[in-house]
C-alpha cells in the first residue's frame, strides 16, 4: 500500500491494465513524452510504446471516431480529452456512434472504450478549463459516465470502465487530482460501476454529491456535527449513470430531508434527475424541499471569482440548516 | 531561394479504362478471372433490380425512407479488391457494395422497413452497419486500420462516403490520422455530383475531390466512377499499398445519382432532366456490359437470364424478410443491446413498457 | 388570416422578417433551391437571393461557426441543422462561442443567431432523424432553447427568436410540421421567449408538456373529463430555456398533483428539471409523486416500434389516474 | 485520356526575403515606410518585453496560465498589413498582432490575472477576444468575411492559429467555406513545431502546411516567419487580392515557440535544448534590426532607447491593471453579460450569491 494522489492513482491504474491486457491502448492529445497535461499518462510510452501510447493530432472528433473504430476492432481504448471543455468536439461521435453501435448493430459490435477527461475547477486555469457539463453524458443513452471523488475510487473505477463492454465517459476532477493522497493498495481493486456509496453515515439529513464537491460536502458534514450537533449522511454518487438511486432513495427514506451538490450549472443539471427520482421514489418520506447546492447557470468566472462560484462549505451549510429549518 | 516552388511528392490522375461507348484502353485493363467479372455483373444488376424493386416497397408504404442507389453500381469495382476479412465501413449508399459483401437483402428491407433488427451483422462479415451521420465513419475505417496494423493483420478497411462527406470535419480528421499513422486505409468518395441538392461544385472549390489528399502527402487519384473497371484498377493499385505498408490512399469516383437523393426528395427541384439524361447514356452497367459482350463472356441471352434469377433472388429475400417480421413483433424488444447488461433503470422501464402494453391490449 | 401548416407558419415568419430586416439571413443544407428538406425556407431564396439565402457546403460546425461569425457582425443568421440529431456536430461552436462571445467580450460583441432544428419522432424517419436532446442546449449557460407546439405559436416564436440579441436554439416538432392547421394572422405577432402558456384550464391536475408531446397531452386531458370526470390543467412550457418556473409552480400549488411529458429520455432530461423546480418551489402544495411521462433511455427505436416509445394519450392518461389516486 | 495528370491551378511557393543573418533579398524588398517599419520594430519589442514581465508575474503568482509568445514575434508583419477597421480574429498567442493592433495589457493582465473584465474589447477596435479551443476562431473569421461581401464593405478578416490547429476539422470547414463563398480573408498559420508536445512533423503527415490550401484550389504560401518583411510581403498580397474580391489565401508562416506552451508546461520532457538554440539564432528580432541598423534607421544607442521607452510603457500598464483589479472587486459581476437582459432565474441566483457574500463576511 502506498500513499498516492489521484493523478498517481489513475496512472496505476493504466500501467496494470496495460500490462495485462494487450488489448488496451492509450491515446489523445500529448499523452506520450509529455504524459499528458496533469501527467495522467506519465511514463506509459516508455513501458508501451508509441504504438500502444499514441500522440494524436490536435483533433476531438478524430480521437473518439478513431478509438471507435480500435474498439470495433476488439481493442480497448482510452482516449483522453485533454480538458472535458474541450469534448464537446467529440460529441457526435460519443452520441451517434460510440453509444449505438451495440445496439445499431444488434450486438454483433460493441465499442468497449474509454473517454477520459478532466473536469470542474478550482484549480485557476484559463476559459474553458474548468467545466462541469457531466449532464449532456449523463442523458445521452447507451453512454456510462462515471466520476470518481479520491484516488481509491479513482484508480479501482478507472480499471472497471476499461474492463466494461460499453462505453464510459469517465470525467476526473481536477480539483481533486493532487489534492491529497490516500492508500492505494498495490493489488488490483474494481468498483462497480453504477454504484454509490455511503461515505459517512447520519441520521438528520442525507447530502449527496460526486466528484470535487464531494470533499466540501464531508467538511459541512463535519462542521454541521461540530458547530450544530446535526448528523448529516453523505452519498458518493461514483457513478452518474445509471445512477443507484437505491442508495440515496433508502437514506432519503430516514432522513427525510436531502440537499444535492455539485458543481454544473443547476438547470437541467444532474441533480435535478437525483431529485427527479428522490419524489418518485420517496415521496412519503421528504420533510422539506430538497436544496440543489450547485454551480450558477453561467458560464464559470475566470479564476478570481471561481471560488464564489462553486458550491463550498458555507453554502452547503446554509443550505442543510435551512432545509432542517423548514 | 527567395521565392520558389516547393516540391511536393505526389500528382493527381485521373484514370479511364472503359469509356461511355464500352471502348477499352486495353494497355491498362486490369486483369480480373472471368468468373469474377461475372460475378460483378451479377452483383451489379441485382443491386439495380433491387433498388427499383425497393423503391416500389417504399411508394407501397411497405418500406420507409431510403436512399436509392441508381448509377452507383460501378462501386462493386472497389469492394471487390477486398479479401473475406477485410473491412467495410459504408455510408447510406452502399447497398451494391454491401450485397456483394454478402449483406443480406432481408435485412435491408428489416432496416428500411423500421426494424431494429434489420442492424444485425453476422458474424462472419466484417462490414460496419449503415452510418448516416455523414463523413463520421471515416474515422471508424481509420481507426480500425490502426488496429489492423496494431495486430500485425493483412487486413485493410475501405470507406465509402459522398462527394459532401469531404466538407465536414470528420473527413479531414480521417485524412489526417490515417496519413499520421500510415494506416491500411482506402477512402473511396463517390462523388454522384450532388449532396441532397448541392452540387459539387458548390460543395468545394476544388477542381477534383481526389486533390484533397495532397493536403496530408497521400497518394489521390480520380476515376471514372461509371467504368467499374477503373474503379476496380484504382482501389486495386490502392489495396495493394495499403496491404504492403504503404498506408492510406484516397479515390475520387466521379459517379453520378441517377436518382432521387432519398425517397423523401424531389430532384425536380434542383436539377435538369437534361443532366440526368446524359449520364443515363454514361450508364456503368450498360458499358461493363459492352465490354463482357466483345469479351464474349456474355450474350444478350446470358444477360436476361441474370436478370431473371437476381429477380427470383429478390423474390425470395422478400419472404424471409416477411418471416422475419413475423418474428419481430415484440416492441419490448426496443430494449435489447442498449448495453451489455442491461442496467437496472433500463430493466425498470421495460416493465413500465410491458404493463403499458398489457394494459391496452387489455383495454381493446 | 389563413389557415396554416407549422412548415408554412414558419416560412412566413422568415419572409416577412427577411423583408422587413436585411441584416437575417438564412443559411444551411440545401436551405435554397430545395427550400429545407422540410420546406420551411421554401421560396427564400427567389425573393431574396443566394446572398441572403445561402446553401452551404455539408457541415455542421461550420454552418454554426459561420452563423457565429456573422452575427459578431451585426448580422441575424437563422441557420438550420437538417436534423436535430446532427447538431451535435455544432455543439462545441455553441457552448463553446455563441453562448459566451457576450460574455468573454464583456458586451462588446454578440451573437444574435437563430439555431433552427427539427426534431423529435413520430414521423417514421431514418435513424438520427427523431431525437429530442434539447436538454443538452437548455442545460448550456449562454443559450436560450425554444420548442413550439402550434404553427401560430411557431411563427410568433421564431420572430421572437429572430429578433432576440441573444443566440436562441430553436427546436420544431416535425411531427407537428404538417400535423395539423391553425389561423395565423398574416400581421406580425410574438411572443416573449422565456413564457409559458396555460392551454386548457384545470383544477384537479397540472399536465406540464411542450412541443409535438403537448397534442397527446391535450388529447388525454379531454379523455381524462369526459371518461373520468378529471379535469386536468395543460402548460405548453414554449421555453425549455430559461424555464418560466411561475406559470407551472402556480398552477400545482393549485392541482397538488402534476404530471411532466416529454419524449426525450427521462433520465437527466427536461423534466427532470421541472420536478426540481417544483420541489423548490411549491413543496408542501404536493399530494403526490410528480410522474415523468416521456422517452425512454434508450435510443429511439426504428418506425416500427417508435409509437411505443414515445409517450401516448395512453401513457398519460395511466400516469394521471395513478398520480390522482395516489 | 486513360491515365493523365491533373491540372492544378496553383502551386505552393516558398517566401524568404531576409535570411538568418539579416541578409536582404532586395528585389523582393517590400516597400514600407520608414515610420512602418519603426512602429513594427517596436511592437516587436515590446511584445519581446512584456511576454518575459508576464512571465515574472506568472512565477510570482500574481497572474495564473498565460502562452508565452517569444521568438514569434514576426507575426506582427501580417498584422501591419490591416486597416484599422479589418478584423483580427486571434487564438491565444497573437499578443503581438493584438498589441499592433491596440490592445491595452492591463486589459492582458486582467485576463490573465483571472478577470472576466479582461476580457473587454473596447468599441473602436474590431478584434475578437483571445479563442482557446483550438481552430475553432477560423470559422468566426470566415463568417465575417461573409459578412463583408455581403455589406460590400473593403473589409477583410484575417485570423491566427497554429500548426496544431490544422488538425482540426474546423480548419477544414472554415478553408472550405471561404474558398466556396470566395470570402475576403487570410488564414496565417504559426507553425512553431510544436503543439505543446507534439512536433509538427507528427501533427500531419505533408511536407508544409502551406499545401493545404490545394485542397481548397485555394492559394497556399509558406513563408519564413521569422522574417517580418516576408511575412508582411506574403500578407499584403493575401490581403490586397482578398480586398479586391480574389478571396481568401492560407499563408504558413514557419517560426518557433522559444518557449514553454503555456507557463504549466515543462518543454523539456519532449524537446531538446539544441532544437531551441538553433532556432535562437533565427530571433526575428535580431535579424530585424539589423536590417534596420543597414538601412540607416536604428543605432544602438536608439535600440536601447526603445527598450526603455517599452520598459516604462509596461510599468505604466501594470499601474493601470492595478487600479482595473481594484475597481473588479465585486465578484456579483459574475453574472454580468450572460445575456442582453438577465432572465429571473439569474436574479434569483445573484440574489442567492449576494445573500451568500453578505452572510459569510457577517460570519466572519
Ligand atoms: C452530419 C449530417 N448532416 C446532415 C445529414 C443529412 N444528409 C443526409 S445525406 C446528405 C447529403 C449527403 O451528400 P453526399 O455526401 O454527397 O452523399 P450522397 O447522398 O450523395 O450519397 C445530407 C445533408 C446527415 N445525414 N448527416
Ligand atoms: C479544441 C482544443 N483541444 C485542445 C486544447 C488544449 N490545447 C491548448 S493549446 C494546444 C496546442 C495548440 O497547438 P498549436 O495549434 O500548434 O498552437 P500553439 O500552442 O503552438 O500556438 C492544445 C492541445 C484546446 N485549447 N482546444
Ligand atoms: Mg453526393
Ligand atoms: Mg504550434
Amino acid at each position: 500500500m502506498a500513499k498516492m494522489t489521484m493523478v498517481q492513482a489513475l496512472n496505476l491504474a493504466l500501467h496494470q491494465e496495460m500490462e495485462k491486457d494487450d488489448r488496451v491502448i492509450v491515446l489523445g492529445e500529448d499523452v506520450g513524452l509529455d504524459g499528458g497535461v496533469f501527467r495522467v499518462t506519465d511514463g506509459l510510452i516508455h513501458k508501451f510504446g508509441a504504438e500502444r501510447v499514441i500522440d494524436t493530432p490536435l483533433a476531438e472528433s478524430g480521437i473518439a471516431g478513431f478509438s471507435i473504430g480500435m474498439a470495433l476492432y476488439g481493442l480497448r481504448p482510452v482516449c483522453e480529452m485533454q480538458f472535458s471543455g474541450f469534448d464537446y468536439f467529440a460529441m457526435h461521435q460519443m452520441e451517434s456512434h460510440a453509444a449505438r453501435l451495440r445496439w445499431r448493430s444488434q450486438g454483433r459490435f460493441s465499442v468497449p472504450m474509454v473517454l477520459r477527461a478532466p473536469c470542474g475547477g478550482g484549480v485557476r486555469a484559463l476559459e474553458h478549463h474548468s467545466e462541469s457539463r457531466e449532464a449532456y453524458w449523463a442523458h445521452t443513452p447507451g453512454l456510462k459516465m462515471v466520476i470518481p471523488s479520491s484516488p481509491r475510487n479513482a484508480r479501482s473505477l478507472l480499471i472497471s470502465a476499461i474492463r466494461d463492454p460499453d462505453p464510459v465517459v469517465f470525467y476526473e476532477p481536477k480539483a481533486v487530482y493532487r489534492a491529497f493522497r490516500e492508500e492505494v493498495p498495490e493489488d488490483e481493486e474494481t468498483l462497480p460501476i453504477g454504484t454509490s456509496q455511503i461515505v459517512r453515515e447520519g441520521k438528520d439529513i442525507t447530502l449527496i454529491s460526486y466528484g470535487a464537491t464531494l470533499h466540501p460536502t464531508i467538511e459541512a458534514a463535519s462542521e454541521l456535527k461540530e458547530k450544530h450537533g446535526i448528523e448529516a449522511e453523505v452519498i458518493d454518487l461514483l457513478t452518474i449513470s445509471p445512477l443507484d438511486d437505491e442508495l440515496f432513495t433508502a437514506s432519503a427514506r430516514k432522513t427525510g430531508r436531502v440537499v444535492v451538490v455539485h458543481e454544473a450549472p443547476r438547470s437541467f443539471g444532474p441533480g435535478a434527475e437525483v431529485v427527479a427520482r428522490l419524489v418518485e421514489k420517496a415521496f412519503l418520506y421528504l420533510e422539506a424541499p430538497i436544496r440543489r447546492v450547485t454551480g450558477f447557470d453561467i458560464v464559470i468566472p475566470l479564476f478570481q471569482r471561481e471560488q464564489e462560484y462553486l458550491p463550498g462549505v458555507y453554502r452547503i451549510v446554509q443550505a442543510v440548516r435551512e432545509t432542517l429549518n423548514f | 531561394m527567395p521565392r520558389k516552388e516547393i516540391d511536393l511528392p505526389y500528382r493527381v490522375d485521373h484514370l479511364s479504362i472503359l469509356d461511355e461507348e464500352g471502348k477499352l484502353d486495353s494497355s491498362i485493363e486490369p486483369l480480373i478471372p472471368d468468373e469474377v467479372l461475372l460475378k460483378i455483373h451479377r452483383t451489379m444488376i441485382l443491386a439495380r433490380r433491387f433498388d427499383e424493386r425497393m423503391l416500389i416497397l417504399q411508394r407501397q408504404g411497405r418500406i420507409g425512407t431510403f436512399a436509392p442507389i441508381k448509377g452507383q453500381e460501378a462501386q462493386i469495382g472497389a469492394a471487390a479488391v477486398l479479401e473475406p476479412d477485410d473491412w467495410l465501413v459504408p455510408s447510406f449508399r452502399e447497398m451494391p457494395a454491401e450485397l456483394w459483401r454478402g449483406k443480406k437483402m432481408e435485412s435491408i428491407l428489416l432496416l428500411y422497413g423500421g426494424y431494429n433488427e434489420g442492424g444485425y451483422v453476422p458474424e462472419a462479415v466484417n462490414n460496419l452497419p449503415v452510418a448516416i451521420p455523414v463523413g463520421s465513419q471515416t474515422l471508424h475505417a481509420a481507426g480500425l486500420a490502426y488496429a489492423i496494423k496494431y495486430r500485425k493483420q493483412r487486413q485493410i478497411a475501405m470507406t465509402f462516403f459522398g462527394d459532401g462527406a469531404t466538407s465536414e470535419g470528420d473527413f479531414h480528421e480521417a485524412m489526417n490520422f490515417s496519413a499520421v499513422f500510415q494506416v491500411p486505409v482506402v477512402f473511396v468518395i463517390q462523388n454522384n455530383h450532388w449532396a441532397i441538392s448541392v452540387p459539387r461544385s458548390r460543395q468545394t472549390h476544388s477542381k477534383t475531390l481526389a486533390q484533397k489528399a495532397l493536403a496530408y502527402d497521400m497518394p489521390g487519384l480520380q476515376v471514372d466512377g461509371n467504368d467499374v473497371l477503373a474503379v476496380y484498377a484504382g482501389a486495386k493499385e490502392a489495396a495493394e499499398r495499403a496491404r504492403a505498408g504503404g498506408g492510406p490512399s484516397l479515390i475520387e469516383c466521379v459517379t453520378y445519382r441517377m436518382s432521387m437523393h432519398t425517397t423523401a426528395d424531389d430532384p425536380k427541384k434542383y436539377r435538369t432532366e437534361e443532366e440526368v439524361e446524359a449520364w443515363i447514356k454514361r450508364d456503368p452497367i450498360t458499358r461493363f456490359q459492352k465490354y463482357l459482350t466483345a469479351k464474349g463472356l456474355l450474350t444478350d441471352d446470358t444477360i436476361a437470364a441474370v436478370d431473371a434469377e437476381v429477380q427470383s433472388e429478390i423474390k425470395a429475400a422478400e419472404e424471409r424478410w416477411a418471416q422475419q417480421v413475423e418474428k419481430a413483433l415484440d416492441p419490448l424488444d426496443m430494449f435489447a443491446h442498449a448495453f451489455a447488461e442491461m442496467p437496472p433503470h433500463l430493466l425498470a422501464q421495460k416493465e413500465e413498457l410491458r404493463q403499458e402494453l398489457a394494459g391496452r391490449k387489455k383495454a381493446e
